[in-house]
């Protein structure tokens, strides 16, 4: 209040002249403020185009508020009562109708809706933008070939309205494929206009211009510092939203978004240190909603093609000597769902799981005499500096553990660009990190972790004939739609990855988003980031 | 003097608040001074003669005060008058010039402007007339064009120069009264003579007083009426000039006057009387006919004018390159130096004096010439390797600054010791320590200070280090840098005496490098005169100095005021006439 | 310059004890800033093996305490006790400071005298590497040193060199150059010293009081240098006890309230340049009365 | 005066080059690798080397080093792979914000630091004296970062005296026409108070703290130029000749004093754009400063290189217009040149 005052003194004294009823200004102020929802987070995009070669993270977030793909999701209530999306369910975006046949999927497309620039949607410009996404190499091609969407011969028009995606293979993920953000439906005439030889799919000027027909357009963007976005008036894809401009600022300083929060200055922030949405949860000020990461899990990776991590005992040693509880208690302030300690063997066809292992020194120390180390041995245990929040003392922790089996571990920062070089080498000894997928099914997540088709996400080099089998199994028996089979697979291969343990999942983290109370709206989504459309101010 | 003074100092105790507590720089001091009298305080460093002048302007340091007596000056109690009162007496009833007239002027204002804050300050012009009356205050001084000078920054001005322009703003205001301390310190002979001139002749003109500060008994007796001799921050004698000069009544003063170098007298002469008579009888024997030992035919040192900068303007500029890019600090001089002979380069600031001896010590190298020494042409051996030949020893130097010439960080000993470790036969620590003490006993120096750094020594015993340092090697030829200039002239008498000493014992010979014709005089079998890089007269001493040929020769011999010393100056006396 | 005798003098250490004495008393902030080294120099000696707690010891159920009469600085997110930790990262930093002093000192320095007294291609050469180093920002540069060649202690002690090169190599290069040419200089060359043994015996000794006034402040310049690389992420790297990491960790839980994890290796960080700064002021009055600034 | 700017122009050329063949080799040694960057996480080895030959980064050292040259000299700084944009683009977007913080910090520090040299040199030893270097060295000892967050805390977070610290303006006033980018001053040409005290508030912190850290160096230049000055020949010629205590001071003392105080500013400016770096991660300008730091954590090439070049060419630059104003105060320099 002390602030307001001073801030209307001053503003007082310097218009006195110049504005003649302050009040009246203040108001309309106001009531903009209504209308505009302020988000404020740690970093912004780098790209506004989901296609884009190397378009980071918060970059999703502005293609799925600003393109509207052909279908989307359902919400239903989520476990803590919030919206969350509904993986089985769909709901038509920019189709207006979904037929799904044996082996192809026909949409229709909504008459009436256009783009932002007015000109219409046709289904010519719905396969130029598959075309792109399976074309331009990079995340999006692969992210379309997780549902077997890898060649533009699949994708047909069929007449202006009307649309068709011919299936390669059998493969449940090929329509929850297409209501992920990178399906996004370009306005082709306007991109093509703007590109050139040499980029031929116009990624240029995507990168910094929206083409699509979504809810918000951007108007105005300064890379790392602010961006703007305001309401497509004449959206088609749903209901017209509540908040007219979302103004998105960059505050590298999580110390400063909290405060910014509690004084009631930003409207919603979704990266803050787990501390600090517990506070602001117990003060009451605010709404927090916290919600596991669906399909994710933060775990300890260990590179098991090298000594010492080649030998299974030694990693079980590792899992045993992790101090779980402490990691829970002093990283997570208790933002998230504990992954350890659980039963012997899997009991239900389900991913993430919780783990047998719980910390017990003895038997890690037993472990470690018969495989040959009871002296220890010195490693490395590397992190992504970007998320030092929790990653940093989530190491010292484990660094001090291990250092009571006779691991000494050197912890080793890697900046966030190069965190996923390094990974991908396959080489780190000791690291931590989190995997999410989009799309929640278990076996999807168990293809790119473990599966030893060299998949990329296998970043320990992990390699199992019986692995690979069952996940191949469990693949098949859901395109089949074969429940059983599926389920046995599963589990099996979550006893499997358990036993072997080339990777130890710690917790699954909590998506936590910090909002005014006036603020409404919020809904999870598999991507974890913020869908304008739903939110509303009072 | 029955009138009342126009300044009167009486009791005056001024204490400086110093690391070691307090100091007393000057000790119940009383001055009078009439109206239109010249009176000089005359002492040797240390002996409060500035502090007595900056306590009577109130312009201390900020660690002294005026701790006891009184100065009244015209009726003001300078001592309790506040601070602007004294703000008005200051430049416009009492002025001061100060040596180092360069240093003394705002480096970056318009010298006109500095004349012009003091007129406006005490109100002597306004906004409309200052400018003219600057001009005007400039003109008065003799200098040239004046309206162009008003412009002009310190910098651009020579050093005669700017001292008419710290007189100008002295006299700006009329003052009564005028301090001048050392006016002549730093400049050349030939200017020194100009500027008292001039300021005798202003101040006489305005009827004004004047004291007079120097270290220079011939100085004072050439322009004052009245002399104060002071010693330690004490009045140790005042008289007439006339009498101070004839009939000297302290021991200090005595001892000062004899201290002196002038024509007429012997080096032994310099010396106080001693009960026991002079210790060693050393005539002004002939010039001794060695061969040559050094001769240095056709030496020429050029410069290049300026350094990379200029260069790289040129490279841009269009049109002729200037005529010379280089400057002739020495153009083909020749001399010769036989053994067991003293021979005297003299020659204003800038003559190329100095680079000569450089070139001759192989410190640095020549252009072209030859300098054969002992029949080597020594000038071929490029300097860095000079350093370390056995020949190096054979020609040392006894530097100008004695202070500056010793390692901070060495002891006395150390400092004799270093050429004997690099060059000399001695060997192990007793020896040398042996050889060090041996040294200091030749040269006067307590053994019992080897031990010391230089700032625990006074001028004198850092002189005598330098000169155990130049003989250490048992050189034949020395050549003596200005060894004398840093020093008192008490001290300096000394110094020379030591250095003719060694000279006779060592059988070396001397280069001796000076501006001050009398002490080359004392020292010199031959004189080398130079002026602008090159020779402009040679010959035996007493020739050169009382028949000269050169006209520049003459010019420098009538500057020295000094010279008809011991006969009272004719102006002076009339002036004390004119004043009691 | 009179003949007057000087008065009976003191040798050697006594002398500077004497002299340090009379400085000390004369400038209380200076005998504050010596009795503060001394305090700093002995946590970093005997710190870590009178501090009460392990400074790398967790202990969660404690975590995140205010200070009490256990925990004088209370604790940290993961319950360390934030004092062992500020006691014991005094040697990191301390050393730190230290060793990028010695080691820009024996870049900076020589290259500044050997350029001061040889002039010509060595002065250019040398006067080249310190304008290009200048032309960077420095703490950017010193960013990117440590970014390029890795966070270790090693390559902040280089990088905080480096950084520092351009002012060592300057006030040696001006020293030096000041004494070229001085009388004792020229003497020792009729003594038939060689170029290298003027430098080392008669020019380097008679700038090292500078070069110390200088290696003093620039001490506390070393610490923040550390510190700043610290809180950008940059620093040693985690558990190591070093002020500015902790204070970089301490700053998320600063607007929670937490302010102890912050605030008192700050003020330790503070503390510690403080007393460079100043006693690099009493060392110059020491060593150098009129160039106090 | 024209040929010594030419002149100094023409020296600052070997260091300008230093400066690019420094960088470039530094931005090079930088771990990470950004062919795998752009090529995203799910890319192959063999897609990772296409993108490289794409970049030329499988070209030897020399002939990149050539081709950044060439495009130097076109006044392509290159593109950034965090932001996406061009990198001239960016710094000139964000170079203003820099300028202004760091000018405004410099000229508090200035006005602060100054008069407080002034009066420690006239007094020396005094209380007054004692106070400046205690209150001057306690501001150089806090590092940067520590100051910002404690003023953020207490003025934003504790008292709520200050705005948020969301970079250059609040979210509801929108910039000024931009005229000089500097908003302080656009907003004045535009004659918009409101939008002139907003940018001053959100400044005021920023500025705060850059000056704390900056006024121990130009206090202690001042100081000691001072005592140089005023125990100078000329002073006491000025004082001899009863010019009043401020003319001495003012008019023949503090203008002498002036010339090293503003040789420090240079170094104190170059000093201020490097803590600049970390005020602007605390305050979340979207200045330059910050822009690298994000760059050269993520390895990002080329707004390092290009923030480094502009950087020692604002340096330069700098010490150009340092050494003008030197020549406007001090005949002497002028007749060298």
């Amino acid at each position: 209040m002390k602030r307001r005052d001073f801030l209307k003194s001053t503003a007082a004294l310097a218009g006195a002249s110049a504005v003649s009823a302050p009040a009246i200004f203040s108001s309309a102020k106001a009531q903009t403020r209504n209308e505009t929802l302020l988000i404020v987070s740690e970093s912004g995009p780098n790209n506004v185009d989901i296609h884009g070669v190397g378009t980071n993270v918060p970059g999703y977030e502005v293609s799925w508020n600003c393109y509207d793909r052909l279908i989307s999701h359902e919400m239903k209530t989520g476990p803590s009562g919030q919206p969350y999306y509904d993986k089985d369910k769909f709901k038509m975006e920019l189709a207006d109708d979904m037929n799904v046949g044996d082996m192809s999927a026909t949409f229709k497309l909504k008459k009436n809706a256009t783009f932002q620039d007015g000109t219409p949607v046709t289904a010519k410009d719905v396969k130029w933008s598959l075309d792109r996404a399976v074309t331009v190499g990079g995340f999006p091609t692969f992210q379309m070939r997780a549902g077997s969407l890898t060649k533009a011969e699949q994708f047909v028009v069929v007449d202006d309205n009307t649309f068709r995606v011919d299936f390669a293979k059998k493969d449940r993920l090929t329509i929850p494929d297409l209501a992920v953000v990178v399906p996004a439906i370009y306005n082709s005439e306007l991109v093509k206009k703007n590109a050139t030889e040499k980029d031929p799919w116009g990624m240029e000027y995507t990168k910094l211009n929206t083409a699509g027909s979504g809810a918000y357009k951007v108007t105005s963007w300064t890379a790392g510092s602010e961006v703007i976005m305001e309401r497509n008036e004449t959206w088609k894809g749903g209901p017209l939203p509540k908040i007219k401009r979302v103004i998105w600022r960059m505050v590298p300083s999580a110390g400063n978004r909290r405060a910014l929060l509690e004084r009631g200055d930003a409207d919603i922030s979704y990266e803050l240190p787990n501390k600090d949405f517990v506070e602001l949860k117990s003060a009451g000020k605010l709404n927090i909603i916290s919600t596991p990461f669906s399909n994710g899990c933060q775990y300890i990776g260990m590179n098991v093609k090298n000594p010492p991590f080649d030998n299974p005992k030694v990693r079980q040693a590792v899992a045993y000597a992790l101090p779980y509880q402490k990691i829970m208690d002093a990283v997570l302030f208790g933002l998230g769902k504990p992954l350890f300690g659980g039963p012997e063997k899997a009991v239900e066809a389900a991913w993430p799981l919780a783990h047998k292992y719980n910390t017990d020194m003895a038997k890690a120390k037993a472990l470690m005499a018969e495989a040959g180390y009871p002296n220890g041995f010195e490693t490395t245990i590397s992190f992504d500096l970007g998320f030092a929040t929790v990653n940093e003392p989530l190491c010292v922790l484990v660094q001090e553990s291990l250092g009571q089996i006779g691991i000494k571990c050197e912890i080793n920062k890697i900046p966030g660009a190069n965190f996923r070089t390094e990974l991908n080498k396959k080489t780190l000894p000791l690291y931590t990190n989190v995997f999410s997928g989009w799309l929640d099914y278990p076996e999807y997540f168990y293809i790119w972790c473990y599966h030893g088709n060299n998949s990329i996400f296998n970043t320990m080099g992990y390699q199992s004939k019986d692995m690979d089998a069952l996940i191949d199994g469990a693949v098949t028996a859901a395109a089949a739609g074969d429940k059983a089979a599926w389920e046995k697979d599963v589990k099996g291969f979550v006893d499997l990855a358990y036993t072997d343990i080339p990777r130890i999942p710690l917790f699954q983290p909590y998506s936590n988003v910090a909002m005014q109370k006036n603020v409404s709206g919020y809904a999870y989504w598999f991507h974890r980031r913020l869908d304008y459309r739903g939110f509303s101010k009072a | 003097m029955t009138a009342i003074p126009l300044l009167d100092v009486r009791d005056l105790t001024v204490e400086f608040a110093t690391r070691r507590g307090i100091v007393r720089a000057v000790q119940h001091v009383n001055i009078q001074v009439a109206k239109g009298e010249t009176i000089g305080i005359v002492g040797e460093s240390g002996s409060g003669k500035s502090v007595t002048s900056y306590a009577v302007l109130r312009i201390l340091d900020r660690a002294g005060k005026i701790a006891e007596g009184s100065i009244t000056f015209s009726g003001i109690d300078v001592a309790a008058a506040s601070e602007s009162e004294m703000q008005d007496l200051r430049g416009s009833e009492i002025s001061m010039i100060f040596q180092n007239p360069r240093a003394a002027l705002n480096p970056i204002r318009k010298i006109g402007q500095q004349i012009e804050d003091v007129l406006l300050t005490h109100l002597k012009a306004d906004a409309r007339d200052v400018t003219e009356k600057a001009v005007e205050a400039l003109d008065q001084v003799r200098i040239a064009r004046p309206r162009e000078r008003y412009h002009a920054y310190p910098f651009e001005l020579s050093g005669g120069m700017c001292q008419r322009v710290v007189i100008a703003l002295a006299l700006a205001c009329r003052p009564q009264l005028m301090i001048a301390d050392e006016p002549t310190t730093g400049l050349d002979v030939t200017t020194q003579k100009t500027v008292m001139d001039l300021i005798t002749e202003l101040t006489r003109e305005r009827g004004m007083s004047t004291i007079l500060i120097t270290h220079d008994l011939g100085l004072a007796s050439a322009y004052c009426d009245r002399v104060i001799v002071m010693e330690k921050g004490r009045v140790i004698e005042t008289a007439p000039s006339r009498a101070i000069f004839t009939a000297p009544s302290h021991p200090y003063t005595r001892k000062l006057m004899r201290a002196t170098p002038r024509p007429g007298i012997t080096l032994r002469d310099l010396l106080p009387e001693e009960p026991g008579g002079p210790r060693l009888v050393v005539g002004k024997e002939a010039p001794r006919s060695g061969e040559p030992l050094l001769t240095v035919t056709k030496l020429i040192k050029e410069y290049p004018r300026k350094g990379v900068g200029k260069t790289l303007a040129t490279m841009f500029r269009r049109g002729p390159a200037p005529e010379t890019e280089t400057f002739r600090a020495v153009d083909g001089v020749s001399f010769a130096v036989n053994r067991g002979e003293s021979v005297g380069l003299v020659g204003e600031s800038g003559c190329g004096k100095s680079t000569t001896s450089s070139m001759v010590m192989r410190l640095i190298d020549h252009t072209d010439g030859v300098i054969m020494f002992d029949g080597q042409d020594i000038g071929e051996i490029p300097a860095e390797k000079f350093a370390k030949l056995p020949i190096r020893k054979r020609i040392q130097m006894v530097f100008q600054d004695p202070t500056d010439s010793l390692n901070p960080r060495f002891t006395a000993a150390r400092a004799i010791a270093d050429p004997i470790m690099r060059l000399g036969d001695v060997k192990g620590r007793d020896a040398l320590r042996a050889r060090c003490e041996d040294l200091a006993k030749q040269v006067g120096l307590p053994v019992e200070l080897l031990d010391r750094f230089p700032h625990q020594l006074s001028g004198g015993q850092k002189a005598r280090v330098g000169i155990a340092r130049a003989i250490a090697l048992k050189p034949d030829l020395i050549i003596l840098d200005e060894p004398t200039a840093a020093l008192d002239v008490s001290v300096q008498a000394v110094v020379l005496n030591l250095l003719q000493d060694l000279k006779e014992q060592l059988g070396m010979s001397y280069l001796f490098v000076s501006h001050d014709l009398n002490v080359v005089r004392l020292l010199c079998d031959r004189v080398i005169v130079m002026r602008g890089g090159k020779i402009v007269e040679e010959g035996p001493t007493e020739r050169v100095l009382f028949a000269p040929e050169a006209d520049y020769t003459k010019e420098l011999l009538s500057a020295i005021p000094h010279r008809d010393f011991d006969v009272p100056a004719k102006g002076s006396e009339l002036r004390l006439a004119a004043s009691t | 310059m009179t003949d007057t005798p000087v008065q009976a003098p003191t040798h050697g250490i006594a002398a500077i004890i004497k002299h340090s004495r009379y400085v000390i008393a004369e400038n209380k902030v200076t005998g504050f800033s010596f009795g503060l080294f001394v305090l700093i120099v002995l946590a970093a000696v005997i710190g870590p093996y009178v501090v009460p707690y392990d400074p790398l010891a967790s202990a969660t159920s404690v975590a995140l305490k205010p200070p009490s009469a256990a925990h004088w600085f209370g604790t940290d997110q993961l319950g360390r006790d934030v004092f062992s930790r500020v006691i014991v990262a005094t040697r990191l930093d301390f050393f730190i400071a230290v060793a990028s002093v010695a080691l820009v000192f024996a870049m900076g320095g020589l290259a500044g005298v050997a350029a001061g007294f040889f002039g010509g291609w060595v002065d250019r050469v040398v006067g080249r590497i310190a304008d290009t180093i200048m032309a960077f920002p420095l703490f950017v540069l010193a960013m990117g040193i440590v970014a390029a060649l890795g966070n270790s202690v090693q390559n902040i002690i280089l990088a905080t060199a480096i950084v520092n090169f351009p002012l060592y190599a300057r006030i040696a290069r001006s020293e030096a150059n000041i004494r070229r040419d001085a009388g004792f200089v020229q003497a020792a060359r009729l003594s038939g010293n060689g170029d290298i043994r003027i430098v080392l015996t008669q020019v380097l000794p008679n700038i090292m009081p500078i070069m110390i006034v200088q290696m003093s402040l620039t001490m506390g310049y070393a610490i923040l240098n550390a510190a700043g690389l610290s809180f950008i992420g940059l620093g040693v790297r985690p558990p190591t006890p070093e002020w500015g990491i902790m204070v970089a960790e301490g700053a998320a839980f600063m607007v929670s309230g937490e302010w102890w994890i912050a605030f008192f290796p700050g003020l330790a960080l503070m503390i510690a340049v403080f007393c460079f700064n100043l006693l690099g002021d009493g060392l110059r009055d020491i060593v150098d009365p009129q160039r106090r600034t | 005066m024209l040929t010594l700017i030419f002149k100094r122009m023409l020296m600052a050329i070997p260091s300008l080059i230093g400066v690019v063949i420094v960088t470039f080799l530094l931005t090079r040694a930088l771990p990470g690798d950004p062919a795998a960057y752009f090529a995203g996480p799910a890319a192959t080895k063999e897609a990772v080397e296409q993108i490289r030959v794409k970049l030329g980064l499988d070209q030897p050292l020399i002939v990149q080093f050539g081709r950044y040259v060439t495009d130097l000299a076109k006044g392509d700084l290159g593109s950034s792979l965090t932001t996406g944009q061009p990198v001239a683009k960016e710094i000139r977007a964000r170079l203003p914000a820099s300028a202004e913080l760091t000018l405004l910090g410099l000229i508090v520090s200035m006005a602060v630091a100054i008069p407080l040299g002034i009066l420690a040199a006239t007094k020396p030893g005094s209380m007054i004296d004692h106070a400046c270097r205690v209150i001057t060295t306690a501001g150089v000892s806090l590092p940067v970062f520590f100051t910002g967050l404690i003023l953020v805390y207490l003025f934003y977070y504790q008292l709520g005296w200050a705005p948020a610290p969301l970079g250059r303006l609040d979210i509801f006033t929108s910039p000024p026409k931009s005229i000089t980018g500097l908003y302080l001053i656009d907003s004045l040409l535009a004659g918009n108070l409101e939008v002139f005290w907003a940018s001053l508030k959100q400044l005021i912190l920023p500025a705060l703290t850059l000056a704390i850290f900056s006024l121990a160096p130009i206090a202690r230049m001042t100081r000691a130029a001072m005592l140089a000055v005023l125990a100078s020949d000329f002073v006491r010629t000025a004082r001899a000749s009863g010019l009043s205590e401020f003319t001495v001071i003012v008019t023949y003392a503090f203008r002498n004093a002036m010339l090293p105080v503003i040789t420090t500013l240079g170094m104190v400016f170059s000093f201020l754009l490097g803590a600049n770096v970390l005020v602007e991660k605390v305050f979340a300008w979207p200045g330059i400063g910050s822009f690298a730091v994000e760059a050269l954590i993520a390895s990002d090439f080329a707004p390092v290189q290009g923030f480094v070049l502009t950087m020692a060419i604002m340096y330069v630059a700098l010490n150009l217009l340092i050494d003008v104003l030197y020549g406007l105060i001090d005949p002497r320099v002028r007749v060298e040149a």
